[in-house]
């Protein structure tokens, strides 16, 4: 049997460290390394300030919807905005590139999480919001301790 | 043996179960150490300070640390 | 300008520490004591364990719903489940009053829950689930050490 959790948040700076431990605290479950769960956070930091800043423009009154199921050893994880969404896919997943390179972004957040991750899905359309897939697959408890 | 303490040793490679135990039990002490100095419990930003953890990895590593051992650590310890 | 978050989980009893890690994660915001967020998290953990043990009778496919609201120095908590629901809520939130003895539950929830809040609330009725509305109002000044 899975096991389902979703959380929706106001677009506040502030609670991408809240949806950071969020998604930690659920996945903890499986029981990860910390290599594992330090990817997994790293992604969710990501995607999450995409949506504020991208997605959202900053604007605080909008909000985040993170869902995340445990199937067995593997996680999926949905980040979605319902901002302005992404015009080209191709070009936004490039290495280094970035609509917003006044504000230093490194352009390097989708490469992160096609890094960590073991699949990457970006569903997203102008004014229709960026829906974010993830899935990654946890390595096998290690043998020794059985 | 060598290779299990290897194991142990590197910490990324380390069940978070077991990694956050250990961090949950720095904030403990910590945490009274703050509580007699102050004569009153910290915030929780207080102790994060002093701990230089976020206030969220402390929140995170506080309930692992109230969980029951799992099987896993059972074994190793 | 306040800050909210929802979170929806399944009736897994695994996901009570889930709920009180999430809860206390974005409660953090208002840097309150760490009494006061074990106060929060004991009342997290006494609403959620009800829901599943009395709402959903360990129904393992069902949900959860908790809500959260910062206002300066107030949190305001929601708690839901679409269970069983209460019968006389006036019995059930006497101390020691418990509706299954045979679990070994002390009856105190309810006690628990208005002894660290500031207000307790109690929604519910036979077959339409059970809303528990809480709230905390944290000490302003921690001035001791300032
Ligand atoms: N949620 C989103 N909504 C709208 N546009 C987005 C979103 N996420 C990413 N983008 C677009 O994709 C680009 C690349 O994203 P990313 O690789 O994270 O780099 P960066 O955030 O540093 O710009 C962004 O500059 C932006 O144009
Ligand atoms: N979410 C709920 N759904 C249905 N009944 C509930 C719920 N929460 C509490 N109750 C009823 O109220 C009683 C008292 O709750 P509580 O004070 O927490 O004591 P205990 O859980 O130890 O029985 C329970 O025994 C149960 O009958
Ligand atoms: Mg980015
Ligand atoms: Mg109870």
């Amino acid at each position: 049997m899975s096991n389902t959790m979703t959380v929706e948040f106001s677009s506040i700076s502030s609670n991408e460290s809240f949806a950071r431990v969020t998604v930690a605290a659920f996945v903890s479950q499986l029981d990860p390394t910390m290599d594992e769960l330090t990817e997994i956070k790293t992604v969710v930091s990501e995607a999450v300030t995409n949506a504020i800043i991208h997605g959202y423009n900053d604007q605080h009154d909008k909000k985040i919807l993170i869902s995340c199921t445990l199937n067995d050893d593997e996680v999926e994880l949905i980040i979605q905005d319902d901002g302005v969404g992404i015009d080209n896919i191709d070009e936004a997943i490039q290495p280094l590139f970035t609509s917003k390179p006044e504000l230093e972004r490194s352009g390097m957040g989708f490469t992160i999480m096609e890094n960590f991750m073991d699949k990457v899905e970006i569903i997203s359309n102008p004014d229709q919001g960026t829906t974010i897939k993830l899935i990654k697959q946890f390595k096998k408890s290690k043998t020794l301790c059985n | 043996i060598g290779e299990i303490q290897r194991f142990i040793r590197d910490d990324g490679s380390v069940k978070v179960s077991r990694s956050l135990k250990e961090i949950g039990n720095r904030i403990r002490k910590k945490k009274d150490e703050l509580t007699k100095d102050m004569g009153r419990t910290p915030t929780i930003n207080e102790l994060a300070l002093a701990l230089e953890l976020s206030p969220e990895e402390i929140v995170h590593a506080q309930e692992a640390a109230r969980l029951p051992h799992s099987i896993h650590e059972t074994v190793y310890e």
